[in-house]
């Protein structure tokens, strides 16, 4: 069973999409569906104001002519399916723990953010703190698998200790910044400042700006953990298995912090 | 050894009317891989020697299976060994010492868990502290490896391996030949047959035994000792279990992951020593059991032969 | 604009009655979709009723200088950190780090006590003070230490690295001046770190207080944040007890909800998610967002400098000089009343937001 | 408007009294049976009547809770719409929350014990905006240098004497609490440990020497409560030595011990900590003029909050979530470390039932005091939880069944049947505290006491009976019906009248100005600077 959900225009304010996932909607009638309460402004916000509604809670879900105005959408996120189609606001998927997300379009600001498990899957652009941690939280994402098929911003998988995630376009600065575990992979560009107080974890750049001065050559080992990480890279593409195949020179830091992050970086 | 009775014919081989009786065991399998299959091989090998008997070697082991590179976890050639003990405990050292021993310190190499099953044993995660400090733990999608920094790159070990409870241990055949060389002619064509059987190996050297023993001995302390039914010096001057054609006795002993592998073992083993007939080969194909009250499994010559 | 008519309500920049200023402004605040409440440069009263008229009518609230708040406060909520009262910091501290060339004249009187050997310091003697890219603003007497073409963040982290004894990967010049400068900081028996949280970012903070956590294994080492505004010090003290967050607050939903980021005053402005702003000016430090089209009300003393009339302007007096009031001292590092100066008949911020609340109220501008 | 309230079982210790009665108020005092007509009858029959509960240790004003609240954003109540309960999120963490839960609890006093002098102002206006309940504070001397400066140079009773009394005017405060004498001045010179014979550098004065100097000058000070003494060495294994050894050195002479769960620990069994209660208890019970309260620790993540700074420094790395923030300042400064309390923690456990040993092994309700040191060993919010395990050992059983067997074993609890009384009850949270800070008109329901009233329906589920009063008088106001707060109602902030010595206030400046660089009138707590007209009630010194 799907529900599906059209935007009727763009609102002028923020929508609270958190209580609009799969699991917290079984059984509502359409008549309760649209009366469910997306306020985050002081103008008192029901679903039906603003969506077109249409089909049954179930798994599925579907958002059509979405826009970046919709935050949270699918956070939270325990099984199921969301596809979106449009852009969405931000902390898109923020703490799923199952399920798949798929966006047709752009995500703002954290989405992924602290997510456990599942899927999150961007064709468009993200913003800053992909994957990222909230104010406070000392864990970013912790699990699961995240692809962004175009450019992320600010600070991808900050304070990240799990999981897998794949920007197969540019990365802004401070990618992987206060990494603790997990692999972050930029199949274009990262920003400068790369793994900057990264603790734990694996970066891979394809291309990257000035690392931080903490990060000390370590060569370029064959290391048979490229081939074996490869190996599981099969369902995010080629260009993602073609940077772990690749020439890598390795890099550990940052020495300001623990130290025991790494950066495996394309050797020219 | 119970009374014979009436023996089966085929392609003029005598088969026994008899059975192998097998015990239960805990087993492992773990891949090795490497830059190619030589050193791939080079680690299986060190690491399943000595590993004949849980009698004296504390767990019986051999290589089951060649893989090429496009099944293996990490894209590269690799084998798949098979590890048997009868403990929980005795496989875990078996598998961390050996591990330890002869894939760790193997060039080329990487090792993974090689069973699927969600019982666990300690793999990467009892050979960590090698590395002192310097080893990384990636995880991904369930699956926990350990990379441990070595002269030549990195060990990757996955960090746990599955166990079995259903293992089988102890499938054996008797081939009895009219002289050394043709005894020696059907147990190599048994065991390469057996080979082919995935999930079962045949731990003794290349598969072969000739000290087929009994329980116990005059001597205390000696657990097994030698089965003078069986030994064609003492025909007469003990109790034989020998024909007057038979000059030679080997003994090929199989462990499985379960019961069907061990079977099947036994079945590939049997039609390809049938198929060498008496003059070539065995003249004559039994199984050694303990009058089937210590082993819960039973393998029927009968019911294998083709 | 003369300073007379500055000191009469304005309505539309029209001089008027105050209690019809008043009523504009309430009018103004009820038909509201988003009203923001920012500038918020007052005392602990104005910083309470300003909190409590964001929460009648589901506003928006922080201080226009809340960014260099976050800077401090996200590290501290982010992983913690070492800081010291100023007080604390003349008294004990034998060794002093400077850092960046900022920070000595945002702190009135810092660098006199600097001069000053620490009475209580383990060692009898006078401080030892090192500057690091001081720039144009070197301390007298001071060591200087340079690092050129680095990021405050990967200074920081420089030095933190080494304090950790790792390998770094710079030029040897720079590696040599960061041993100096460690091997100094390790010599202190009571070291402080004063620093500028703007100058530094947030990242740059977190890594500062690492570098504590690293220092204080052998040594004794603090931080001594400077403080940017009294007034933006003083609405974080009061915010944190009345809603529990620092700043950056919505209380739209009913209860206060915190944001660092989505209730930035200027984001809310420039997303035009924000359709009104209710701006108190008491010391003339301004609102912080950038100029708008949207209604405006506006508390201050006088009207000045402003291109465009604010949609209502009411006078209001100032702290410690029209009026007594309790304000954050950055010389102390807590709250500290001041008696009126000048007294005089102009109100207060806090009188005329209770007058703003209750007006509100009885236009139901309450959201729930 | 004379009140009654009918019917109700009245228990009042003060009186002896506990049996079904009348109370009578009006203009906020309660009165004996009067001879008119009451105005009103409000009918409480199968409901409890006590006065109003006081709590005088719970961490709930002042710049070190700040600090907690500025450093775990994510624990209270949630920032984001989603998840709407956070760990911390029942507490509400805001002045207004604060007084909100305790009214609806019953609750219409709490002190707020640990205040630097220096921040006092702070607090106050804190304090201020916590509505309902009336409050007061503690101020915090001993690891400051101007009084360990006396110490050291032999300045004499008297000086001491005035510069406790300096503090308490200055500061507004009720008493003087030592925390960890002389142990924030010792951290400050990199020592990392500090017990009670150890001595200060640079002063050369002993723990020892502090607590002897600042218990003497609080009683010439004139204060009703003793000096509140935090003791070295919180949460060591062994510790107990410390315990025994600071009530001894309180020479006969009266003395508060605060949250002395966490001074009860042994060496024993495998892991070298045990449960010393039951040793700590006896020792409680051969000294009547000393009083503890216990700083119960209760199952939950929580964030302690201490000016015992060399305590928290050092428990950095017990931090959950992993981070804390250190606040050095002229005196103790303050430390904010987050901490999770497990059940399936042996620590923890066997914290869990040293706490409740000593509730149930201190044979005197007068002389132990209910606190779980909110926040640090539990949120005030589980006090009914509390009350309900001290009043049923099958409850106790209940809990233990799922506790670590190996923690129990290291103490007594399960043997100990003792059930806690209402009217024991009523002692520890309303009499004694009244005693305790020399207040005649609370605490009970004689005439002339402040008509501050509980009313709790009597149930058998004592845990849901005290989280919500049925009623709440405070002052002759109705200020909780049904466990809700139903008035816009602030009380007031309770200080000592104490004298300040022109002298002394002139040395004090002195010294600030010289060793701090700063004008310390600065530290006043004016009347002008408060947000209500009447936001202080005067208590008289005690002749």
């Amino acid at each position: 069973m799907t529900l599906t959900l059209t935007l009727k225009s763009p609102p002028p304010f923020r929508l609270d999409m958190s209580g609009v996932v799969p699991h917290l909607l079984q059984g509502l009638t359409t008549q309760a569906l649209a009366r469910l309460d997306v306020t985050t402004m002081r103008v008192p916000v029901p679903l039906g104001d603003w969506f077109r509604i249409a089909g049954t809670p179930g798994s599925d879900m579907v958002i059509y002519d979405a826009c970046g105005e919709l935050d949270q959408v699918g956070a939270a996120l325990q099984g199921g399916n969301i596809v979106v189609a449009g852009n969405v606001g931000r902390a898109a998927g923020a703490g799923m723990s199952g399920g798949h997300i798929t966006i047709h379009g752009h995500a703002g600001a954290y989405a992924g953010a602290m997510m456990r498990g599942g899927t999150l899957d961007i064709m468009g652009n993200a913003g800053d703190h992909l994957a990222g941690a909230t104010v406070g939280a000392l864990d970013g994402m912790t699990g699961g698998a995240l692809q962004v098929r175009g450019h992320a911003g600010r600070r991808a998988g900050d304070r990240m200790r799990g999981g897998m995630i794949v920007i197969n376009g540019h990365a802004g600065a401070q990618a992987g910044s206060r990494l603790g575990g997990g692999t972050l992979m930029v199949c274009g560009k990262a920003g400068p400042e790369a793994g900057v107080m990264m603790r734990r974890g694996t970066l891979y750049l394809n291309e990257a700006g000035p690392l931080p001065p903490g990060f000390v050559d370590c060569g370029t080992p064959d290391l048979v953990f490229h081939k074996w990480l490869a190996q599981q890279l099969q369902p995010y593409g080629h260009s993602a298995m073609a940077l772990a195949r690749a020439k890598l020179r390795r890099y550990q830091g940052d020495m300001a912090d623990l130290g025991k992050g790494e950066i495996f970086l394309c050797a020219p | 050894m119970p009374k014979l009775t009436t023996p089966l014919l085929r392609n003029g081989v005598r088969i026994d009317a008899s059975f192998a009786e097998a015990f239960g065991m805990r087993a492992t399998a773990v891949i090795i891989t490497a830059p190619n299959l030589k050193w791939a091989r080079q680690a299986a090998v060190t690491m399943t020697g000595f590993a004949t008997s849980v009698i004296g070697c504390g767990c019986e082991a051999g290589i089951d299976a060649h893989l090429s590179a496009d099944i293996t976890p990490d894209g590269r050639p690799g084998v798949r060994v098979l590890i048997f003990a009868m403990s929980t405990d005795a496989l875990q050292k078996a598998l961390s010492d050996r591990v330890g021993q002869a894939v760790l310190t193997c060039p080329g190499t990487a090792c993974y868990n090689g069973l699927a099953g969600s019982e666990g044993l300690e793999l990467g995660d009892a050979l960590r502290g090698f590395a002192d400090g310097f080893q990384i733990s990636k995880r991904h999608e369930g699956r926990h490896i350990w990379r441990l920094p070595v002269m030549d790159g990195e060990f990757l070990c996955e960090a746990t391996c599955a166990m079995t409870r259903d293992a089988v241990g102890g499938g054996n055949l008797l081939v009895m030949g009219a002289s050394p060389a043709a005894t020696m002619r059907a147990a190599e064509a048994g065991v390469a047959a057996m080979q082919g059987v995935a999930g079962a190996i045949m731990p003794f050297p290349g598969g072969i035994v000739r000290s087929g023993s009994k329980v116990g001995s005059k001597y205390p302390g000696q657990s097994a000792s030698t089965n003078e039914a069986y030994c064609p010096s003492l025909r007469g001057a003990v109790a034989s279990a020998l024909d007057d054609d038979v000059a030679s006795v080997l003994e090929i002993v199989i462990d499985g992951l379960d019961y069907a592998a061990v079977a099947a073992a036994m079945r590939a083993g049997l039609k390809a020593m049938i198929a060498l007939g008496p003059e070539r080969g065995a003249v004559r194909i039994g199984a050694g059991n303990y009058g089937g009250k210590l082993g819960p499994h039973h393998f029927h010559l009968a019911d294998l032969v083709p | 604009m003369t300073a007379e008519s500055g000191n009469s309500a304005r309505i539309d920049g029209q001089a008027a009655a105050l209690p019809e200023a008043m009523g504009r402004a309430a009018e103004l605040l009820a038909s509201s979709r988003q009203p923001l409440v920012t500038g918020l440069s007052t005392d602990v009263a104005g910083a309470r009723a300003a909190l409590a008229l964001a929460a009648v009518t589901g506003s928006v609230i922080d201080h226009a200088g809340g960014e260099a708040t976050m800077c401090l406060a996200r590290p501290l909520q982010d992983g913690g950190g070492f800081v010291v009262t100023p007080g604390e910091m003349r008294a004990r501290a034998d060794s002093v780090l400077v850092i960046g060339p900022s920070a000595l004249h945002l702190m009135p009187g810092m660098a006199e006590a600097l001069a000053a050997a620490p009475p209580l310091a383990l060692v009898a003697g006078p401080r030892r003070v090192l500057q690091i890219n001081a720039g144009a603003g070197p301390l007298a007497g001071a060591e200087l230490a340079e690092f050129p073409g680095l990021s405050p963040l990967a200074l920081v982290s420089l030095m933190g690295a080494r304090a950790r004894g790792h390998h770094v990967n710079v030029a040897a010049t720079t590696l040599t001046e960061t041993d100096r400068v460690v091997a100094w900081l390790a010599a202190a028996h009571y070291g402080v770190i004063i620093f500028n949280p703007l100058e530094l970012g947030a990242p740059g903070v977190e890594a500062l207080f690492r570098l504590a956590t690293q220092l204080n294994r052998a040594t004794r080492f603090s931080t001594l944040p400077l403080v940017l505004s009294a007034s933006a010090e003083t609405f974080k003290t009061v915010c944190l007890w009345t809603t529990g967050f620092p700043g950056r607050v919505n209380f739209a939903t009913g209860a206060p909800a915190y944001d660092p980021e989505l209730f930035d005053p200027k984001r809310m402005v420039a997303s035009g998610e924000a359709d009104l702003v209710l701006g108190i000016d008491s010391f003339g430090e301004g609102l912080g967002v950038p100029d708008h089209t949207m209604a405006q009300i506006l508390l201050a003393p006088s009207l000045s400098g402003a291109a465009k009339p604010p949609d209502v302007f009411i006078p209001i007096g100032e702290p410690g000089r029209d009026h007594a009031g309790v304000m954050f001292d950055p010389a102390i590092g807590t709250l500290r009343a001041m008696p009126a100066l000048a007294p005089s008949p102009r109100p207060s911020a806090a009188a005329m937001l209770e007058t703003l609340r209750a007006l509100a109220l009885r236009k139901g501008g309450a959201p729930c | 408007m004379l009140t009654r309230l009918q019917g109700g079982r009245v228990i009042d210790p003060t009186r002896g009294l506990d049996g079904r009665g009348d109370v009578y108020f009006d203009d906020g005092r309660i009165l004996a049976t009067p001879s008119r007509a009451p105005d009103v009858t409000i009918d409480v029959s199968g409901c409890i009547v006590m006065a109003g509960a006081l709590d005088i240790h719970s961490h709930i004003a002042g710049a070190n809770v700040s600090t907690a609240r500025l450093l775990l954003p994510e624990a209270h109540r949630a920032h984001m719409t989603r998840p709407e309960t956070t760990w911390l999120g029942e507490i509400g963490f805001s002045a207004a929350e604060t007084g909100r839960l305790y009214a609806e609890m019953g609750f219409t006093f709490v002190v707020e014990p640990a205040i630097s002098p220096q921040q006092a102002l702070h607090a106050h206006l804190e304090l201020a905006d916590i509505p309902v309940i009336d409050k007061g504070l503690l101020a915090v001397l001993g690891n400051d240098d101007f009084t360990l400066g006396l110490i050291r140079d032999g300045a004499g009773r008297a000086a001491l004497a005035d510069v406790v009394g300096a503090t308490l005017a200055q500061s507004r405060a009720l008493g003087i609490k030592v925390i960890n004498a002389g142990a924030a001045a010792a951290f400050k010179y990199n020592l990392r440990g500090f017990s009670l014979d150890d001595v200060v550098p640079h002063y050369g004065v002993s723990s020892r020497a502090i607590l002897e100097a600042l218990q003497q000058a609080v009683l010439d000070a004139g204060a009703h409560h003793p000096l509140h003494v935090h003791a070295n060495n919180l949460g060591l294994a062994g510790n107990v030595e410390t315990a025994k050894a600071t009530i001894a050195a309180a020479r006969g002479m009266p003395m508060h011990l605060a949250h002395i769960q966490f001074y009860a620990y042994g060496r024993e069994g495998a892991r070298g900590f045990s449960s010393a209660a039951a040793e700590l208890a006896e020792v409680i019970n051969a000294h009547p003029h000393v009083s503890v309260d216990v700083g119960q620790v209760m199952f939950q993540p929580t964030v302690t909050i201490s000016s015992d700074i060399m305590r928290q420094f050092n428990g950095l790395g017990e931090a959950r979530p992993r981070k804390g923030i250190i606040q050095e300042g002229e005196g103790n400064g303050g430390g904010v470390v987050p901490l999770v309390y497990a059940r399936d923690n042996f620590f923890n456990a066997l914290q869990w039932a040293a706490g409740l040993e000593l509730f149930l092994g201190i044979s005197n309700p007068a002389q132990v005091f209910f606190t779980t040191d909110h926040p640090n060993g539990a949120p005030f919010t589980t006090y009914p939880t509390l009350m309900a395990l001290l009043m049923s050992a099958d409850l106790r059983d209940e809990w233990c069944a799922g506790l670590p067997a190996e923690a129990l074993a290291l103490t007594h609890l399960p043997s100990m049947r003792r059930e806690y009384s209402l009217n024991e009850l009523a002692i520890m949270t309303r009499s004694a505290p009244a005693t305790l800070f020399g207040m005649r008109d609370r605490g009970h329901l004689g005439a002339g006491a402040r008509a501050d009233v509980a009313v709790y329906a009597d149930q058998n589920d004592r845990a849901a009976m005290f989280a919500k009063a049925r009623l709440v008088i405070k002052n002759g106001v109705t200020v909780v019906r049904d466990g809700k707060v139903c008035a816009d109602y602030f009380g007031r902030t309770l200080a000592l009248a104490a004298r300040a010595d022109a002298a002394m206030l002139r040395r004090l400046e002195a010294h600030s100005q010289t060793v701090h660089g700063i004008n310390c009138a600065g530290f006043d707590v004016p009347t002008f600077a408060m947000p209500q007209a009447h936001a202080f009630e005067d208590v008289a010194c005690r002749s």
